[in-house]
């Protein structure tokens, strides 16, 4: 078995009274989609902003390709490969696509020091905004205003924003949320066709995309792993079911 | 230094403090509720000190003229609420600036219109001028005790008002979640005009107030804003309670600082020198407090955390 | 009324070029004083927007930059004039009188000045940010009050204008060209730092930190460089400024000056290039026509500035355009 | 800002007025925002004593620059290049005069300061085109020091705002006042509340205080003085007992000794008629500042009397010669074109319902000031 390129460590985060990452430990090897589900209020969301560094665990580490990454910024982690989208588009929506895509190229090329020469006009970074949007089926779009996209095109920007950094790891939170079934299938052939690109941590509501898509799938509930397996596995765990469906089931 | 001076340099700090809180209560409250940074809340304040002399002067009685006070700066308030403010809620905060910076214009130019480029004249009642001697022999002028009484009562007031009350419950729930408010069947605008003539009508009361042992004249009120706001923004803006904490906190350090910095100074400088150095330090004081309090806590003492 | 905001631009730009070349035939100085002096405020005004408008901070104190940019010419001046010593602790020196010198002067001197309090500021946002700029403008104006040494609130008078190199800067219209030239040049740097990769990233800043983060950038260095650059801009106003004038005095470090700035901006729209331009032309035009109509005329000027507010959204830019700016 | 008032004449006749003046007069004052009684003040004086002489070929261009010396710079500018005018005049404040005064004596303008006198203009910045009819600035406060020293007072605590001038009210003091000093500090400028320096102040063992608070400050200062019950003897200069202020302290300034060059009971004809005439037009009891206006116009109209101001050096002999009648009575210019004259003290009565100054005696006699020797012209 290969090296997972992310994993976690008893990852502990509380609030208060309330733990919402409990001894979290799961990994993410090499061309696999593992997803992450779990009830609402489970710690899904804690969890990935502690991976992705917007939140300090409180003990436990996280490892991206066997670095002990837990002290680093965002913005370290995503210079080494971390990429990851967003639960709610975080685009910036007065600008175009091809300028929100440029703004993965530049983080990735350490471009942003570079003051007089037009953003749109360097080829190296156009040339891998440009690659990423096709990647994602955008290329007929780079004028639009990020404002004037759909959702779900929206996430497909997300998904492209992500590509323009060349990740080791992508770290999704609910890609599917709020679009539609048309969109769903759409963006779930893009997932699948990714998995060989980089691995995937995806968290996500939407059961059918789930079992479509993960090679692993990991139950998160009150912060805790409670099964991790193969589709297979999971639904027939008794524990999943008994989480899912309370204690009479 | 005798510790008499010492206390009463205290209570000097303590009633500039609780004057500030007057000011800074209704700032901090408008932002809260609203989201509106008001710039005019100075010119509020100087209308309530207007109309307090201006009523004074005609009745002969003080106390007609803090009841003008209130009622014009109530009212200038919720005309400006209905007219312009309300308008700005949605809008940027550079938007409400520039908009409340217009606003100190206008006030500032119509009432020098209307009452000329003279001060006006403002005194205290005699019934409440005149020192009194306090335990441990220190005198003390009445009228300034009374000043920290009614800040005192006004912040008990204020704390009851919104613990205690509909209308508090009502704000409380507004500072929250404004959508909550109007899911909850309560009428938006009507609240928010109440809550600006509230804040609108402190404002006037602390410039009726002040004005009687000061000057009442065109521009009184901006150096008292920008004081307003180091305290709010030193309590974390939108809470009461660090509104109250952060007015002590400026008029300590501003009344003290201004004494004994340059009794500092002399320690290690010539007399002249040091009364100058220090007092210009003095004079920066309260700036350098906000600045060290937001870089310890970027949203102020008792702010919400982001 | 839909017009192409380039053809504003270039109408603009010819108005500041044609306006003192008539006042120059006609032999009306004043007008080109007065054009001179809406050139330097949109310069001071385009230092502000780049932080403003592009990485979407509303500092109420650049007022500060302003005020260290005129201080550090008229130090610089004074000693050069009265062949006193300057004693800056490491090094002495005699002043100067050449305007490149103090105009480098300022500029490194306010961008010194930017690092220091951006670092300070950025760690907050919002309202706290108006805040703490105000703050360190009010510090920057009671010490000037009483920096007894500099004139205190007297302020400093340079009786001559500093040197520039091959030009008469007493006429005039030479000391326009100079103001205006920079303000090209400053214009031209700004626009290709919009379009740059740090501008786009800038930009992104302003809308969403947590996207430019995961993007690998960090918002708090993009922000902190802008404010510096800003800060240097604003800077080399302030030293025209003085020049203009012959003097220096605390009133240029004070919030009602960082205050003007904003509302210059504003007036001509936020984030576009051209806004403080158009503001400062529009803002120096109101200020000497109704002063000239009635002893009140701040009631006036502020019905206008709130009836902009209210209606002209994206400022006299978005309201020919049609088209709103950056939200701030 | 291009406010124009046409000296005596008919409004009917403006056109041919503004093509008939020969001699243009700019004056920068101000007028709007703070401190704009005072301009308005010295512009009514000034504007009075224009009309009462009845000459038309005098054009009289009035600014008002806020307040602020940039402003003031710029029409200055504007009044020397676009205006071309022979003389200026009107500015109430120290650091506006230093902005503006240097720069247009250099360009061959007269400058006549009805109010400023800031210590460089009297002294190594003294200038052949600038003559004050006011004051220097150390003046009122080296006349409070005097009256302090003849009233028999030892130890004064004194106190002024942290800024130039009053840095420089309290050395003008000092100079003058032979006792000890029981405690001297240095306010915030803008301060409106003094209650931790009259706390300092009962703490004292002071005999007297003395306090240069110009505006707002001083009517602040006052009210809360007569508030703390202490009743140690206030002296101070005439600025924050003048007649627009006093009717904002009223009973807190009664008895108050100040001192002034000017009173409006300084028994001379010139003044009762300036007081009189004042009143009829105005209808309003005439102040410092107003005094010294008209003082400055009627300077002014004497020397035009003997010269015009294209020829220079004619007219500037005509101005030092200061052959008017003053409102104060003697005046005359010393070596370095400031005043020569006489400080009385004076104290703040009630006259009616009226609260004004009733002169007590004279501070000091035909005073000069200190920079005088060092102005080489």
């Amino acid at each position: 078995m290969s090296e997972p390129l992310l994993e976690t460590r008893t990852l502990v985060k509380s609030f208060g009274a309330l733990k919402a990452t409990d001894n979290v430990s799961i990994d993410l090897r090499p061309g696999e989609i593992h997803a992450v589900i779990g009830p609402n209020g489970a710690g899904k969301s804690t969890l990935i902003e502690q991976i992705c560094g917007g939140l300090v665990p409180d003990a436990g580490q996280v490892f991206l390709e066997g670095r002990d990454v837990s002290a680093w910024r965002t913005q370290a982690r995503a210079r080494a490969g971390l990429a990851r989208t967003f639960q709610i588009s975080a685009l910036c929506m007065e600008d175009s696509v091809l300028e929100n895509a440029l703004l993965g190229a530049i983080g990735a090329m350490g471009a942003s020091w570079r003051f007089w020469s037009g953003a749109l006009t360097r080829p190296e970074l156009r040339e891998r905004a440009e690659a990423a949007l096709e990647r994602v089926g955008l290329e007929d779009e780079h004028d639009t205003q990020c404002a004037s996209l759909s959702h779900g095109e929206r996430r497909q920007l997300e998904v492209g924003m992500a590509l323009t950094l060349a990740p080791r790891v992508l770290v999704m939170d609910e890609p599917m949320a709020g679009i539609g079934a048309g969109g769903s299938k759409k963006l779930t052939e893009l997932l699948d066709s990714l998995r060989e690109t980089a691995p995937i941590l995806l968290v996500e509501h939407d059961m059918d995309a789930v079992f479509a898509l993960a090679d692993r799938i990991s139950v998160l509930v009150y912060g805790k792993v409670i099964a991790t397996g193969s589709a297979q596995e999971i639904r027939t765990s008794r524990a999943v079911r008994e989480a899912y469906l309370g204690q009479e089931a | 230094m005798p510790s008499l001076l010492i206390i009463e340099q205290i209570l000097n700090g303590l009633q500039f403090g609780v004057m500030l809180f007057l000011m800074a209560a209704g700032l901090t409250l408008i932002f809260g509720v609203m989201g509106l940074i008001n710039l005019a809340h100075g010119s509020l304040y100087m209308v309530g000190a207007f109309a307090a002399a201006a009523v004074a002067g005609a009745t002969g009685s003080f106390f007609l003229g803090l009841v003008a006070a209130l009622v014009a700066a109530a009212f200038a308030g919720a005309i400006v609420e209905i007219v312009v403010i309300r308008r700005l809620y949605k809008a940027a905060h550079l938007d409400q600036v520039l908009a409340t910076f217009a606003l100190i214009l206008i006030f500032s130019e119509g009432t020098r219109w209307v009452f000329g480029s003279f001060p006006l004249f403002l005194d205290i009642p005699d019934a409440i001028s005149g020192p009194v001697t306090l335990p441990g022999g220190i005198e003390y002028p009445l009228y300034r005790l009374v000043l920290i009484g009614i800040g005192l009562a006004v912040a008990v007031g204020l704390w009851a008002l919104i613990e205690r009350t509909r209308i508090g419950i009502q704000i409380r729930a507004g500072e929250n979640d404004r959508e909550m408010i109007a899911a909850l069947g309560i009428d938006i605008s009507k609240l928010y005009t109440l809550v600006f003539a509230l804040g609108a009508a402190l404002a006037g009361l602390a410039g009726a107030l002040v004005g009687a042992i000061q000057s009442v004249q065109v521009g009184m009120g901006e150096p008292v804003l920008i004081l307003a706001f180091v305290v709010i923004v030193i309590g974390g803006i939108g809470s009461i309670r660090g509104a109250f904490v952060g007015a002590l906190l400026v008029g300590l350090t501003d009344t003290l600082g201004g004494v004994f910095l340059p009794e500092l100074f002399k320690l290690f400088m010539e007399a002249g020198a040091a009364q100058r150095s220090g007092s210009a330090i003095a004079s920066m004081g309260i700036y350098i407090l906000m600045g060290l309090v937001l870089v310890w806590r970027p949203t102020g003492l008792f702010g919400a955390r982001a | 009324m839909i017009v192409n905001e380039r053809a504003i631009n270039a109408l603009v730009i010819a108005g500041l070029v044609g306006l003192p070349l008539w006042a120059l035939v006609m032999d009306e100085p004043f007008t080109i004083t007065l054009v001179t002096r809406a050139v330097i405020l949109a310069l001071a005004a385009a230092g502000l927007n780049i932080i403003l408008g592009f990485g979407g901070m509303v500092s109420f104190g650049h007022a500060v930059f302003f005020g260290i940019g005129g201080y550090t010419m008229g130090i610089l001046a004074y000693h050069a004039q009265t062949y006193t010593a300057l004693d800056l602790g490491a090094f002495t020196t005699g002043g100067t009188k050449s305007m490149p010198l103090i105009w480098l002067a300022a500029m490194g001197l306010s961008a010194i000045v930017a690092l220091f309090i951006g670092l300070l500021s950025l760690r907050t946002s919002g309202v706290y940010f108006i805040m703490i700029t105000l703050a360190f403008g009010q510090m920057f104006y009671y010490f000037a009050i009483s920096w007894a040494q500099y004139g205190g609130e007297d302020g400093l008078s340079i009786y001559v204008r500093n040197d520039f190199p091959g030009l008469n800067t007493l006429q005039p219209i030479q000391f326009f060209a100079i103001c205006f030239a920079l303000l090209c040049i400053v214009l031209f740097v700004k626009a290709r730092l919009t379009a740059s990769p740090f501008g786009l990233a800038l930009n992104a800043a302003r809308q969403s930190g947590a996207r430019v983060e995961t993007a690998g950038l960090s918002p708090l260095r993009l922000k902190l460089l802008a404010f510096v650059i800003s800060g240097a801009i604003t800077g080399l106003a302030g030293a025209l400024f003085a020049d203009l004038n012959r003097f220096v005095s605390p009133s240029m470090f004070s919030w009602q000056l960082s205050g003007e700035l904003i509302v210059l901006i504003i007036i001509g729209g936020v984030g576009r290039l051209m806004g403080p331009v158009i503001g400062a032309c529009v803002y120096v035009a109101l200020e000497h026509v109704l002063g000239g109509i009635t002893e009140f005329w701040h009631v006036y000027l502020g019905l206008i500035l709130l009836s902009i507010v209210l209606f002209a959204r994206g400022g006299l830019i978005g309201l020919l355009t049609g088209k709103e700016g950056a939200h701030v | 800002m291009n406010r124009r008032v046409l000296g005596a004449a008919a409004v009917a006749a403006l056109c041919a007025t503004t093509a008939m003046a020969d001699i243009k007069v700019g004056m920068i004052t101000t007028l709007s925002g703070g401190g704009a009684g005072l301009g308005i003040d010295v512009r009514d004086g000034f504007m009075l004593a224009i009309a009462q002489s009845g000459r038309e070929d005098i054009e009289v261009v009035i600014e008002d620059d806020q307040r602020k010396p940039d402003i003031a710079v710029q029409l200055s500018d504007k009044l020397i290049q676009s205006e071309r005018v022979d003389i200026m005049t009107g500015i109430i404040w120290s650091n506006l005069a230093m902005a503006v005064v240097p720069a247009a004596v250099n360009q061959d303008v007269f400058y006549l300061s009805p109010n400023a006198g800031p210590s460089p203009l009297a002294g190594a910045g003294c200038h052949p085109n600038y003559f004050n009819v006011a004051w220097q600035n150390d003046n009122l406060h080296e006349a409070a020091g005097a009256h302090a020293t003849a009233a028999g007072y030892d130890r004064s605590f004194i106190l002024a705002p942290n800024y130039p001038a009053g840095t420089d009210a309290l050395t003008g003091y000092k100079r003058f006042f032979d006792g000890d000093l029981a405690g001297e500090v240095y306010t915030q400028l803008g301060q409106t509340d003094y209650a931790a320096e009259i706390a300092q102040i009962r703490a004292s063992d002071a005999d007297s205080v003395f306090f240069f608070l110009p505006g707002g400050m001083g009517i602040s200062f006052l009210k809360q003085y007569a508030d703390s019950g202490i009743d140690l003897p206030v002296v101070g200069p005439a600025f924050s007992f003048d007649q627009g202020i006093l009717q904002a302290v009223e009973e807190a300034a009664l008895g108050v000794v100040n001192t002034s060059q000017w009173s409006k009971d300084i028994d001379n004809p010139t003044n009762a008629a300036f007081v009189e005439s004042f009143q009829a037009e105005y209808g309003r009891l005439p102040s410092l500042y107003a005094s010294q206006g008209f003082d400055t116009a009627n300077l002014l109209l004497s020397a035009l009397e003997r010269a015009a101001p294209s020829d220079a050096d004619a007219f500037r002999e005509a101005l030092r010669a200061a052959d008017f009648d003053s409102t104060r009575g003697e005046f005359s210019f010393g070596p370095n074109h400031h005043p020569v004259q006489t400080i009385y003290a004076r104290e703040v009565i009630k006259e009616g319902d009226v609260f004004t100054n009733r002169i007590i005696g004279t501070a000091l006699e035909n005073h000069s000031d200190a920079y005088a020797a060092d102005c080489k012209m």
